[in-house]
């Protein structure tokens, strides 16, 4: 089964994110497809390279960025709500003027029609938020 | 299955307080492009969203509820709020936007939005989904 | 010696006004803010309880936040006092220690 | 034609696991997870109204979510199953469609 | 004004679905060091923070529980958790954590940081303090 | 009299940074001094200076930054929750080995430390949140 999912919460401040982590693992095991993963609202401040988490919590981001290496999981960000929040990619940086971008390895920046298509395409949509 | 899906948006969180009413309307609006069949739910306290005379200025944030009148021009045409929602906070259909669209299968004629419903009929219409976004 | 409360949450969503009451002092006022100021509608299901907490605690709202949502003072339940943001500063100097009910 | 219902937030702090009971339908399932495995404990003062919501709908609770919080299932109101990640995949396509109450 | 004030840290939420009881005990530790004059408050959700044998490695989160265990070494000595937050949730004094101190001022004897107050006393405690931080 | 100000929620996502805003520069009008506004939790998000929000909506970063710069706040970023969050200045960047930075001007980087001290000291401790 195809199985879209949706990350409404920010790394480390609430569950949600380790909530849907752990569920598109398991859901990957048990053979279905999970071909876009969905960070809106707070969600797309997980898809940042600079956090440093203390060395005996896990690293949220570098989690999704192998999630997706292995398994071929697409990392959207939603691009409205990512410029509100300061999350930035190479190109978008140099289109706002800003001097640094921030965003990780295995996510990309993108519209809020990848979460429609995500919703039309998939077999079910779960949202993980607050 | 046809390509044309049921969307049901449903809105439990009252505005300005957090983003998730302002964010869900912008998944709204781009989603209307995708002709897909959509709905908005009103229960708990989203139904404040819909309130008269909402001003921003004291606080610095955007007003957005002027957005709900245009949603109409987007083809969305069917908000649903459920009335125990509304007693439960002193309110009523009176204290609502009035948000209006123009029926293209009936000449034009311009009817109401905001359907008022029972919390049975709100559970009726969330059972006849196919994807459910929650805010 | 009392406490100025603050609460931003919603009666109708959350436990935090009826937490803040069922902890306050005679002689300490209870500000509701941001979504919080709904906690001040008349009408609603948990005016009762708030009517009977106004006895013993001051009630005031913050009106940038009444205005944002639409909530016209004529809505208020009586006895709840509106304040703006140079009244809610001097709420905070006027009692001796600040609360906020999260 | 059914749904799978999660509710991720303790009910004695929020109305979201109240409002989803209210909204079910015979034949649903409701999954407590995060804070809202506290739902699922026996004794509290949710209990009876969960209890009773139960004889309509299918309860859960995920496990790792409780051990993390020290729950155990014998806390856990009669009737309501546990089950892990796979389970909650399992009850994500057993259901037609899947709706968060947040 | 004496240099020393009174510092509660009032607890109201349950532990790893936000991260507010874990930041919340970050500052308790590092506050330790100031030698104010420190109590920590646990009441409605907070007391589900001090529960008995939390095990996180099924979420993936950090079992910060342990650390509650560690606060005598920080002279951190005063947990009030509120007798009705507890009954509501149907939980007794048994299903917390035994968390003890040392007193250096009997002897070094054992005595339990825990103490079980009514929501009348938390209102004391409360309303006695310099400053709340709440969480 | 002294009001020292905490703010523990992100910006545009929860109105408490707003709030604080609004409350600090109202405290300032009115004579008070606010020695010092501390960020915690998600409210160290505000100090991002990638964030590019809609051109019809305020600017939170550069409001603060602009108080900051004409009031004399000091403006304190908590380094722990910074860290998690993947707020960085250019000296934690550089030892911490990460090729960018995103703090705005006005906005320092330093410990818990601060927070309390600001108890210590200020006469008053307004708390805005979530």
């Amino acid at each position: 089964m195809k199985i879209g999912v949706l990350v409404s919460e920010g790394p480390y401040t609430h569950e949600a994110v380790d909530s849907a982590y752990n569920f598109v693992k398991a859901a990957l095991a048990a053979g279905h497809e999970v071909p876009r993963v969905f960070f809106y609202h707070d969600g797309v401040n997980v898809s940042t390279r600079l956090s440093v988490p203390p060395q005996d919590e896990r690293n949220i981001q570098e989690n999704w960025t192998n999630l997706a290496k292995e398994h071929g999981v697409d990392l959207v960000v939603c691009i409205a709500a990512a410029q509100r929040r300061g999350i930035l990619d190479k190109n978008e940086a140099e289109r706002q003027g800003k001097d640094a971008d921030n965003i990780a390895e295995g996510f990309r920046i993108s519209g809020l029609g990848q979460l429609i298509e995500l919703g039309i395409q998939a077999d079910r949509l779960v949202t993980f938020g607050d | 299955m046809s390509d044309v899906k049921k969307f049901l948006y449903v809105n439990r969180k009252a505005p300005y307080g957090t983003i998730y009413a302002l964010e869900s309307l912008e998944v709204v609006l781009i989603g209307a492009a995708f002709e897909q069949d959509v709905a908005l739910a009103f229960l708990d306290d989203g139904v404040f969203q819909l309130t008269k005379s909402q001003e921003t200025d004291g606080i610095g944030c955007k007003n957005f509820s002027p957005t709900f009148r245009a949603l109409g021009d987007y083809d969305v045409t069917r908000l649903y709020v459920e009335r125990e929602s509304l007693e439960e906070r002193g309110l009523t259909e009176d204290d609502l936007q009035e948000i209006m669209y123009e029926d293209e299968d009936d000449d034009w004629a311009e009817k109401p939005s905001i359907c008022v419903i029972s919390r049975a009929e709100m559970a009726d219409v969330m059972a006849e989904q196919d994807v459910i976004l929650s805010f | 010696m009392s406490t100025l409360h603050t609460v931003n949450k919603s009666p109708y969503m959350t436990q935090s006004l009826v937490s803040c009451l069922n902890h306050c002092k005679e002689g300490d006022a209870v500000l509701m803010i941001e979504d919080g100021i709904y906690g001040g509608l008349a009408g609603g299901q948990m005016a009762p309880i708030v009517e009977e907490m106004g006895k013993k605690v001051s009630l005031y709202v913050l009106t940038p936040d009444m205005a944002a949502r639409g909530v016209d003072s004529s809505r208020l339940l009586e006895g709840i006092e509106g304040v703006d943001y140079t009244g809610f500063v001097e709420l905070v100097t006027k009692h001796d220690r600040t609360q906020a009910w999260l």
